[in-house]
C-alpha cells in the first residue's frame, strides 16, 4: 500500500489521546486478524486498521466500511500478544467517523445504531418492535427475514407498548452532554 | 532576600558511576545549564556523610545537591540505600533547627539521565537564586548577630 | 534501699563483680559512688534523687574504673537502655556486666530534688515512662511504685519551636547554640559517647569548627543528634549537664521522633534488636529525593 | 610544602571555545603549592604527555593536576604519563572542564570562573592526596565451571588445556546438556551428537578436569581469587568406584515405566537408568522416586523389595543407603554455564510471571509438540530411532505445521525477548522432516525470519526454496483438536487472507528461559539478574561475559538465547578471562580502598554493617603479653570496593577510603571559597 | 441470599424466558432477586461503537443507582449487558479523567463506582452444589417430568462472557478467558453432560442481527454444525442476541446450509429449572422456535 506522508490529520497521536492505545505497538503479525470472526468479510482486517492508524492514514480508514464490520466481540484484544486493544480502537475509529461525516455510515448498519440510540434516548430502554420498525423504514427492507411475522408475537417476544423509564430526562441530558462532550474531544 | 544579580555557588555531591557520568552525558549532548554548580566527585552517594552539606554551607554555598544511583542501580549495590536513611535523618532534622530545605536537592540521576541532571542544577540554581544568599547561616560566626536575619528562608 | 545494700555486699563478697556502680548521698543530693569494699555497701543508695545515668562509666572511656575489674551496676529502665546500646555496639559483653535493676517510680530534674515528685519537679523523661522494669537486669529489686507524674516542659517547648516559621526556628537555635562555651560536659555525660576520639577533636581535617561561635555550636550538635540517632537512650543527662542551660534534649527527642515516624524503629533495653541506622528496606521513604 | 604542576587542555576548540584557558591557568599559577601552570592544545597528545613529564623533571613537581575532559575519559592515560616519569600514578588527577564546563555553558565569563574553580578544587585534593601503591591478592588458580552443557564443556576444556585445573559441576547425571538431545544442528546439519560426544568424553578423562555429575552448588563464599564452594554430590544408589557401566542392573530393573526425561517424556526408562548410550560418565542413578525398593521403603513395607539390580550387580556396586555427600573445593574464579529450559505453554506456569496458551490448549493436545520433542524424534538414538512418528497414534504426519514466537516476543505472555535460535531450528526442523517424510508438508508461522548469522540466511532459504517449506507470515489466532487433526486458525499477513489449515501435528517453538533455581543460584554468587532469570552481564558491549562480580563469569544460553556457536565463543572468551586472570600469581587492585585506623577505632562495627561486600572482619588488637586490649574492624583488601560507605557511618571517621579521604573531600569543599577571581588579569573577560 | 438485578431490554421481549426461568429458579436457589429501580439500557450494541462517553454514561447510571439503592452485586444475565457495565466499570477505574467526566455528565458526584456485575453464569458456578443437590432431590421425587439428566449439550459461552480478560477477569478472574469451565459445571451440576467442542468462544455475529444477515448466518451456521458434529443434543446459551441467532434465525441458517439442524437452544436457567422440576410452560420454552420437548423427552 502506498502511503501519503502527509499526516495533515495526526490519526495516531488523536486515538491515543482518546483511548491511551499506542497504535505503533501494533508489530502486524496478523493474530487479531487470523482470529476475527469478520476478517473475511473486511476489506481492512484488524491489522490493517493498526497499520493505517499508526501511517495516520484517515482517509483510507475512512473511506471504507470495514470498521463498520466489526462485531466488537474482543477476540482481537483478547488475544494481541503485545497488548494492543484494536476493539477499542476501532470503536474509536467509528466515532471519528462519524463526528467527521454521519453520512460515512453503511446504511444499514448506520441505520440501526441510529434507531437503536433513538430508542434509548426517547424511552430510556430499547423498544425492539419500534426498533425494527424504525430500522425497516430507515433502510426499505421491509420484507427480508427480520423479527416479525406472526410467530414472533405469537411466542409473546415482542412488548407491543414501549416502556419508558420514569428518569428519562435525565436521559436526555446525558445524551446531549455526551454528543457535544463528542464534537469537543473528536473535532 | 531576593538580592538581585545575586549568583547563587551551589556544590554537588554525587556519585562517580551514575551521576558523574550523567553530567558526563550532559555534557557530550551538549545540554545547556546554569553555570553555578561545582561539582565535588565521590565513588558513591554512600560515602557521603551529611557533614559535608553543612560544611558547604559554612564554605560559601548557597544551595548543595546531592544526586547518586537510582535505588537498586547502586554500583556498589546497597551504598544508596545506606545514604538514603542517612539523607532521610539529615532532611527532616535540619527543618528543625530552622535550615531551609529547599537549599539542598537530594535527587537520582542515573548515567543515561543527562537532561534530568540539566534539569536538577537549573531548577535548584533558579530556586536558590530565589531564596538569596546564605549570609544568614555564615554570619553566625559573628557573635552578637542573633538571627541571621531570615537565614532560614 | 536494704535489699540492694545486701546485694551488693554479697556480690562484692563472693567475688562475683568487683565493683558496684550505684548512688550514695553526698552534700548536695544523690551522687554516683564506685564501692569496691563489701562494708561499703551501706552507702548505697536508690530515691527518687538517683537522676543519673550510670551506664555512662561502663564506656571503654572510663579506663580507670573498668581496671577496678568486673562491676555491677544498678540501673533504672531508661539507665538499661543505654547498657543495650552499648552491648549492641560492641562495648562491653552482656557477660561482663551484673545489672541491678530496681522498678523505678520515676526520678527528680536534679539529684538535690527533695520530696514528692511534682510536674514541676519530676525529670521530662519519666512522664508515661513504659520502661520502669528493666527487663535486661540481672537482679530486679523493689516494689514497682506508682507512675510518676508527667511533666509537659518539653513537650510544649516542642511543640512552640515547631509552630514557628523557618526562619524564626532558625533564630531561636541561633540564640541558643550562641550560649554554647563548648564545655563538652554534654558529650562526658552521653552513654553512647564512647569515641576513642572524638570527631569534635579530629583537627587533620577539621570536622567542627572549634571555636565556640553559633556556627560552630550547631554543627557539634548537628553532629552529636546526627550520630545519636536510632542509639540515643533518651536519658536527657547532656540537657541537665549543660552549664548553659541549652535545651539539648529537644534535638535527641526529635532525632528520635524522626526514626520512629520514618523506620518505624524505637530504642528499647533489647540489645539483640539492631539500630535502623546501618541497615535499609528497598521501599524506605525517598518522597524528598528528586 | 607541595609543588603542583597543573595542565589546562584546549582540547582544540572543545574547551577553548568557551573557556580561556590561558585564564585559568593564569589565574591557577596564583594558588599557593602551584609551582607551574600551562595550557596546551591537546594535553591527551604525545606531545602533551611529554610536555607533564618533563615539567615532573624539571620544576620537581609532587602532584600533577590535568584540567581536562572527564576522568573517565583520560584519567588512565594521564595516570600512565606521570608514572612514566617515575611520579606515583595518584598523585595526578583531572579536573573535568570540558564535559561539566566547555560544553555546557556559552558564558565565556562564567565558564572561565568556573573552570578556573574546578581546577582549583582538585589542586586542593591533590595537594592532599597519597601515594598508592596497587594491591596484590593471592589467586587459587582453580576454576569451577557450573553447568556441562556445551558451554561448560567447552570452557572446562580451555581452561584445563590452559593448564589450569578446573571443577566442573552438573546437576545432571550425564554431562552433554540440551546439546546432546539434539539430532542435527543449523546451519550444517550435521549430528549433534557426533560433534559432542568426543568432547564429553575428553572432559571427563582431562587430568585437570575434576568433573562432578549429579551434583549442585549448595554455597559460595570468598572473593575474586578466593572462593570456597560446597558442593553436593547428589547419591547416585551406586557405588561410583566400583560400577563399570556393564548396565546389568538396567537390563534387570522390572520397572520400566518412568517417563525419559532426555527424551522429552516420549518415550520410557528404567528406575535405575543413565539418562542416554553416550553419557558421560556412563554411571546409573536410581530413581528413588520411581525405584520398586525406595517405595517400598517409603511405604514402611516390612521386608525390602525387589532389589534386582542389587542381584545382578557382579560389582556390588548398588548402595542404597548411600546418602548425598558435601564436598569443598577452593577456587579462584567462577563460570556460570546452566544453559536454559524451554517455556511450556501449559495452565500451571513455574514462573508466575508467565501465561500459558489456552487458545492452544494449554498443551492438552497430544500431537502438539515443542522443538526439544521434535529433535527426539528426528533424532537416530531417540524414542522412534529417527522416524517423524505422532505421539498420539505413531501414525506419520503427513502435513506439520510449526509456529514460531511461542512465548518469545509475547508480552501478553509475559515474554518480550526474542529467542533468537526457533527462526534456524525450525528451518532445519522443515529440511529434517522433508528428508525423513517426502511426501509432506512442512508449514511455518512466522512473524519475521531472523537469521543473522554465517551461512544462517543462505539456510533458511534453503528450507523454503529446495525443500518447499511453506513460510505464512502470521501468528496463528487458536488450535483446535478435531478428531485425527488439528485444525489451524492463521492469517497471511503477506497475501492478506485468513489462513485455516489441517494439520497431523503441530510443532511449537517455545520460547528459551533460564533453568528453575538459577536465582538461587545467582543469589549465592551474589551476581545480578534481569526479570527472567537471566545472568547480567557486566556491561553488555563491553563486558560480555563478566558478571557484575569480580572474578565470576558468564557464558552460554544462562545469559541470554544463544544457539552453539554463540555459547561456544561465550565459553572460551570466559575461559580466556578466567586463564588471564590466572597468569599471575598474585591478582593486581585499585589501592583505592578502605584502611581502618586501630588505634582510633572503638570497634562500634557500624561500618560491618553498612558494608555491601561483608568486607569487614574483627581483629583483635593485643598487648605484647598477648592479653586483648580491644577488638576493632579491620578491611580485607581484597574484598573491598571502595564504596566508602564505612568511612561515612564511623561515627570518630577512624576508617578512610584512600583516594577519597575526608582531607582530600574537605580541601574540595573549602575550596569553594576560593574563587580565582581578581588574581589574574582580564583573561577571562575578554 | 440477595442479589442486584439487571435483566436489560432484551429479557422483557426477546429474550423473555431468560427473565422467566430466571425469575423461577432464583427462589427454588434460595436467592431473592432485586431489580433496580428505573435501571435503563445499556447501550449495547450501539453507543460503544458510536460514541464512548455515552457508553460509559448509560452503563454508569445503572451502577450509580444501584449504588443509591445499595446493591453491592448486580446480576446482569444478558452477556451484552454485562460486557458493557463491566466494560464501563472498569474502564472507569482505570482511568480517572474519564470517571471524573463520566460523573459530571451524570450529575452524580456521588457515585464512586463500588458496584460488582456478575453473569449469569459466573452466578450459578457459584451455586452448583446447591442445584446438584436439589436436581438429584426432584429427580428422586419425580420420575415422570422431563428430565435433562444425560442430555448432551454444547455450552456456548459466545464472545462477550469472557473477554476482553482484562476487563472481565477484573477485579478477580472468575474464569479462565481461553479455556473457561464455568458453564460446563453447572450443566453437570443439572444431570446433563456437557461435550467437548469447538465453537465455545467464537461470535454468533449478534450485532448484526437486523443488519447483515449474511454475516450473521455464516457464523451461527460454523456454531451450529460444529455442535452437531460434536455429538450435542443441545445448545446452551447464556445470551438473548445469541438465542436470537441461533434458536429464531436456525431454520433461516440451515435453510441456506441446505440441511436441518433441530438443534435447541436452552438458556443455562431454563436447564436449571428443568432440573430442578420446573414446567416447560414456567420456564417459556414453549416461547422457542426450535421445539425443545423432543429431545427432553429423548432423554432418558
Amino acid at each position: 500500500m502506498t502511503h501519503t506522508e502527509s499526516k495533515k490529520d495526526n490519526l495516531s497521536a488523536a486515538i491515543r489521546g482518546l483511548t491511551g492505545e499506542n497504535v505503533a505497538r501494533c508489530y502486524q503479525c496478523g493474530k487479531c486478524s487470523a482470529g476475527c470472526p469478520m476478517s473475511q468479510e473486511m476489506k481492512l482486517k484488524p491489522h490493517d486498521l493498526m497499520r493505517l492508524a499508526s501511517f495516520d492514514q484517515a482517509d483510507r480508514i475512512f473511506g471504507d466500511e470495514s470498521i463498520w464490520l466489526c462485531l466488537t466481540c474482543e477476540t482481537c484484544s483478547a488475544r494481541c500478544p503485545n497488548g494492543c486493544d484494536p476493539a477499542r480502537v476501532i470503536d474509536t475509529l467509528r466515532e471519528m467517523a462519524l463526528a467527521r461525516d454521519p453520512s460515512r455510515w453503511p446504511r444499514a448498519i448506520g441505520a440501526f445504531h441510529a434507531e437503536f440510540l433513538k430508542q434509548v434516548k426517547n424511552h430510556g430502554r430499547v423498544f425492539e418492535l419500534g426498533l425494527i420498525l424504525g430500522f425497516k423504514l430507515r433502510t426499505g427492507r421491509l420484507f427480508d427475514d427480520a423479527l416479525s411475522g406472526p410467530g414472533v408475537f405469537a411466542r409473546g417476544k415482542l412488548a407491543l407498548q414501549p416502556h419508558r423509564i420514569s428518569g428519562i430526562d435525565e436521559m436526555r441530558k446525558i445524551f446531549e452532554k455526551c454528543e457535544n462532550v463528542e464534537n469537543r474531544d473528536l473535532s | 532576600m531576593t538580592s538581585t544579580g545575586f549568583e547563587p555557588k551551589i556544590a554537588a555531591f554525587v556519585c562517580n558511576w551514575c551521576t558523574y557520568t550523567g553530567a558526563d552525558l550532559a555534557g557530550t549532548s551538549r545540554i545547556q545549564m546554569a553555570t553555578n554548580v561545582r561539582i565535588i566527585r565521590l565513588p558513591c552517594t554512600g560515602r557521603i556523610d551529611p557533614l559535608f552539606i553543612i560544611k558547604a554551607f559554612e564554605r560559601g554555598a548557597d544551595g548543595v545537591i546531592v544526586s547518586g544511583c537510582h535505588p537498586a542501580d547502586c554500583h556498589y549495590t546497597a551504598g544508596n540505600y545506606h545514604a538514603r536513611r542517612r539523607f532521610t535523618l539529615f532532611n527532616d532534622f535540619i527543618e528543625f533547627l530552622g535550615i531551609d530545605s529547599r537549599r539542598i536537592t537530594f535527587s537520582w540521576v542515573s548515567a543515561s539521565e543527562g537532561q534530568k541532571w540539566a534539569d536538577i542544577v537549573n531548577d535548584t540554581t533558579a530556586r536558590v537564586r530565589e531564596l538569596g544568599p546564605f549570609s544568614g547561616y555564615r554570619d553566625l560566626v559573628r557573635s552578637g548577630l542573633t538571627g541571621g536575619q531570615d537565614a532560614g528562608t | 534501699m536494704r535489699e540492694l545494700k545486701d546485694l551488693a555486699r554479697r556480690l562484692l563478697e563472693e567475688g562475683a563483680v568487683k565493683v558496684v556502680i550505684g548512688y550514695e548521698e553526698g552534700p548536695v543530693g544523690v551522687r554516683p559512688v564506685f564501692v569496691t569494699r563489701p562494708a561499703d555497701a551501706e552507702k548505697l543508695v536508690f530515691n527518687s534523687k538517683c537522676v543519673q545515668n550510670l551506664a555512662a562509666y561502663l564506656s571503654r572511656r572510663r579506663g580507670h574504673i573498668a581496671r577496678l575489674g568486673k562491676p555491677a551496676i544498678v540501673v533504672k529502665g531508661c539507665d538499661a537502655r543505654a547498657v543495650a546500646g552499648l552491648i549492641r555496639e560492641s562495648q562491653l559483653k552482656r557477660e561482663d556486666v551484673v545489672m541491678i535493676g530496681i522498678r523505678c517510680g520515676g526520678v527528680s530534674l536534679q539529684p538535690s530534688e527533695e520530696g514528692p515528685l511534682t510536674p514541676a519537679t519530676v525529670a521530662d523523661r519519666c512522664g508515661g515512662c513504659e520502661s520502669r522494669e528493666p527487663k535486661l537486669a540481672d537482679h530486679l529489686l523493689g516494689a514497682l511504685p506508682p507512675a510518676p507524674p508527667k511533666a509537659t516542659r518539653m513537650s510544649e517547648l516542642m511543640a512552640q519551636i515547631e509552630k514557628m516559621p523557618v526562619a524564626e526556628r532558625f533564630r531561636f537555635w541561633a540564640e541558643q547554640f550562641e550560649r554554647c562555651v563548648r564545655c563538652n560536659a554534654c558529650r562526658e555525660v552521653c552513654p553512647m559517647c564512647f569515641c576513642e576520639r572524638c570527631i569534635q577533636d579530629k583537627s587533620q581535617p577539621q570536622w567542627i569548627e572549634t571555636s565556640p561561635h553559633a556556627r560552630g555550636n550547631l554543627s557539634w550538635h548537628f553532629t552529636h543528634a546526627m550520630h545519636l540517632a536510632g542509639r540515643c537512650s533518651s536519658c536527657d543527662e547532656c540537657q541537665r549537664a549543660c552549664p548553659a542551660g541549652l535545651p539539648l534534649g529537644l534535638l535527641n527527642r526529635k532525632m528520635a521522633e524522626i526514626v520512629r515516624n520514618r523506620f518505624e524503629y524505637q530504642v528499647s533495653d533489647d540489645p539483640t534488636v539492631p539500630s535502623p541506622i546501618g541497615a535499609f528496606k528497598q521501599q524506605d521513604p525517598q518522597e524528598f529525593i528528586k | 610544602m607541595s609543588r603542583i604542576g597543573v595542565f589546562v587542555c584546549h582540547c582544540g576548540e572543545n574547551i577553548a571555545r568557551t573557556v580561556d584557558c590561558a585564564a585559568v591557568a593564569k589565574r591557577l599559577a596564583e594558588l599557593p603549592g602551584v609551582a607551574h601552570s600551562v595550557d596546551y592544545k591537546y594535553m591527551c597528545s604525545d606531545p602533551g604527555q611529554a610536555l607533564i613529564k618533563q615539567a615532573i623533571a624539571e620544576k620537581g613537581l609532587t602532584g600533577v593536576v590535568v584540567a581536562a575532559c572527564s576522568p573517565h575519559m583520560h584519567e588512565k592515560t594521564f595516570r600512565r604519563a606521570v608514572s612514566g616519569a617515575g611520579m606515583n600514578p595518584h598523585f595526578c588527577e583531572m579536573a573535568n572542564i570540558r564535559e561539566h564546563c566547555s560544553w555546557i555553558h556559552e558564558d565565556r565569563v562564567k565558564a572561565t570562573d568556573k573552570a578556573t574553580q574546578l581546577a582549583s578544587f582538585i589542586v586542593e585534593k591533590v595537594k592532599r592526596n597519597r601515594p598508592l601503591q596497587p594491591i596484590h591478592i593471592p589467586i587459587e588458580r582453580r576454576a569451577l565451571v557450573i553447568g556441562g552443557g556445551i558451554a561448560g564443556i567447552q570452557a572446562s576444556l580451555d581452561i584445563a588445556d590452559g593448564n589450569r585445573e578446573v571443577v566442573l559441576v552438573e546437576k545432571e547425571p550425564s554431562i552433554g546438556g540440551h546439546m546432546s538431545q539434539l539430532s542435527e544442528t543449523f546451519p550444517t546439519l550435521d549430528c549433534s551428537q557426533c560433534i559432542l560426544t568426543p568432547r564429553m568424553v575428553e572432559t571427563y578423562q582431562h587430568e585437570r578436569i575434576r568433573l562432578h555429575t549429579y551434583s549442585e552448588v549448595e554455597s559460595v563464599e570468598g572473593y575474586i581469587g578466593n572462593f570456597t564452594v560446597r558442593i553436593r554430590k547428589k547419591s547416585r544408589s551406586i557405588d561410583e568406584e566400583k560400577c563399570n557401566g556393564c548396565g546389568a542392573c538396567i537390563q534387570a530393573c522390572p520397572n520400566r515405566k518412568s517417563p525419559n526425561e532426555f527424551d522429552t517424556g516420549l518415550g520410557k526408562r528404567t528406575s535405575v537408568y543413565v539418562p542416554f548410550p553416550q553419557a558421560v560418565p556412563n554411571i546409573p542413578v536410581i530413581d528413588r522416586a520411581s525405584c520398586l525398593f525406595f517405595r517400598g521403603r517409603a511405604k514402611g513395607a516390612k521386608k525390602d523389595v525387589c532389589k534386582k539390580c542389587e542381584a545382578a550387580c557382579g560389582k556390588g556396586a548398588i548402595a542404597f543407603d548411600r546418602e548425598d555427600r558435601i564436598i569443598e573445593e577452593k577456587v579462584g574464579a567462577i563460570i556460570i554455564a546452566t544453559g536454559y529450559q524451554l517455556y511450556s505453554i501449559g495452565k500451571e506456569q513455574a514462573n508466575p510471571a508467565f501465561k500459558g496458551y489456552g487458545e492452544y490448549g494449554y498443551g492438552t493436545i497430544p500431537d502438539v509438540i515443542d522443538g526439544l520433542q521434535f529433535e527426539r524424534l528426528a533424532s537416530a538414538s531417540g524414542p522412534t530411532a529417527g522416524k517423524i512418528l505422532r505421539p498420539s497414534d505413531g501414525k506419520e504426519p503427513k502435513r506439520i505445521v510449526f509456529l514460531q514466537c511461542i512465548g518469545s516476543r509475547d508480552p501478553a505472555k509475559g515474554i518480550q525477548f526474542c529467542s533468537k535460535i526457533c527462526c534456524m531450528y525450525v528451518a532445519k526442523h522443515t529440511m529434517l522432516y522433508k528428508h525423513k517424510v517426502h511426501g509432506g508438508q512442512a508449514t511455518v508461522f512466522f512473524m519475521d525470519v531472523r537469521a543473522a548469522g554465517k551461512g544462517y540466511d543462505e539456510f533458511s532459504r534453503r528450507a523454503i526454496e529446495e525443500d518447499g517449506a511453506r513460510y505464512i507470515r502470521g501468528r496463528v489466532s487458536k488450535l483446535e483438536r478435531d478428531g485425527e487433526v488439528i485444525k489451524v486458525y492463521g492469517y497471511d499477513t503477506l497475501n492478506g487472507a485468513p489462513v485455516v489449515m489441517d494439520a497431523d501435528m503441530v510443532v511449537l517453538a517455545t520460547a528459551m528461559v533460564p533453568q528453575t533455581g538459577i536465582s538461587t543460584l545467582a543469589q549465592k554468587l551474589s551476581v545480578s539478574y534481569d526479570r527472567y532469570g537471566f545472568i547480567n552481564e557486566a556491561h553488555p558491549k563491553l563486558r560480555p561475559v563478566e558478571t557484575n562480580t569480580a572474578g565470576i563469569f558468564v557464558a552460554g544460553a544462562c545469559q541470554a538465547p544463544r544457539d552453539i556457536p554463540d555459547s561456544v565463543s561465550m565459553a572460551s572468551a570466559a575461559a580466556a578471562k578466567v586463564l588471564g586472570l590466572f597468569s599471575n600469581e598474585k591478582l593486581e587492585r585499585e589501592p583505592s580502598v578502605a584502611v581502618v585506623n586501630r588505634e582510633l577505632c572503638t570497634g562500634c562495627f557500624h561500618c560491618q554493617r553498612v558494608c555491601p561486600y561483608g568486607a569487614i572482619d574483627r581483629f583483635e588488637v593485643k598487648d605484647r603479653k598477648g592479653a586483648l586490649l580491644k577488638t576493632v574492624a579491620e578491611v580485607n583488601k581484597g574484598i573491598c570496593q571502595g564504596c566508602g560507605t564505612c568511612q561515612a557511618a564511623c561515627p570518630s571517621k577512624s576508617v578512610e577510603l584512600e583516594g577519597f579521604t575526608d582531607e582530600q573531600v574537605f580541601a574540595e569543599i573549602n575550596a569553594l571559597e576560593w574563587t580565582g577571581q581578581g588574581v589574574s588579569d582580564e583573561g577571562g573577560r575578554r | 441470599m440477595k442479589i442486584g438485578y439487571y435483566p436489560g431490554c432484551s429479557l422483557s421481549s426477546t429474550g423473555r424466558e431468560y427473565n422467566e426461568s430466571l425469575q423461577v429458579i432464583a427462589p427454588l436457589l434460595g436467592v431473592t432477586l432485586q431489580e433496580i429501580e428505573d435501571w435503563n439500557c445499556c447501550g449495547a450494541s450501539s453507543a460503544h461503537a458510536t460514541n464512548r462517553q455515552l457508553s460509559l454514561a448509560l452503563a454508569a447510571r445503572n451502577l450509580a443507582l444501584a449504588e443509591t439503592q445499595a446493591i453491592p452485586e448486580v446480576l446482569a444475565p444478558c452477556a451484552a449487558c454485562y460486557n458493557r457495565l463491566a466494560s464501563a466499570r472498569h474502564a472507569l477505574a482505570k482511568d480517572t479523567r474519564a470517571f471524573e467526566k463520566t460523573r459530571e455528565v451524570l450529575e452524580r458526584p456521588e457515585f464512586s463506582n463500588s458496584v460488582r456485575v456478575k453473569t449469569s453464569v459466573e452466578w450459578l458456578r457459584d451455586l452448583a452444589p446447591v442445584i446438584q443437590k436439589k436436581a438429584e432431590e426432584t429427580a428422586s421425587r419425580s420420575a415422570t417430568s422431563p428430565s435433562v439428566k444425560g442430555l448432551k449439550v454444547a455450552c456456548y459461552y459466545g464472545c462477550l462472557l469472557v473477554r476482553p480478560p482484562e476487563v472481565t477477569q477484573w477485579p478477580t478472574q472468575w474464569d479462565d478467558p481461553e479455556d473457561p469451565s464455568s458453564m460446563e459445571t453447572v450443566v453437570r451440576a443439572t444431570g446433563a453432560e456437557p461435550v467437548r467442542w469447538n465453537r465455545r468462544l467464537d461470535c454468533c455475529g449478534a450485532g448484526f442481527s437486523l443488519s447483515r444477515l449474511d454475516s450473521v448466518a455464516r457464523l451461527g451456521r460454523e456454531i451450529l454444525q460444529e455442535a452437531k458434529k460434536a455429538g450435542a443434543q443441545a445448545l446452551v446459551v447464556a445470551c438473548p442476541l445469541c438465542h436470537v441467532n441461533l434458536d429464531f434465525r436456525q431454520q433461516a441458517i440451515a435453510r441456506k446450509a441446505g440441511g436441518e439442524f433441530d438443534l435447541p437452544v436452552f438458556y443455562i436457567t431454563e436447564l436449571v429449572g428443568l432440573a430442578l422440576g420446573a414446567s416447560q410452560a414456567q420456564l417459556g420454552l414453549n416461547r422457542h422456535y426450535v421445539r425443545t420437548d423432543s429431545v427432553l423427552e429423548r432423554s432418558p
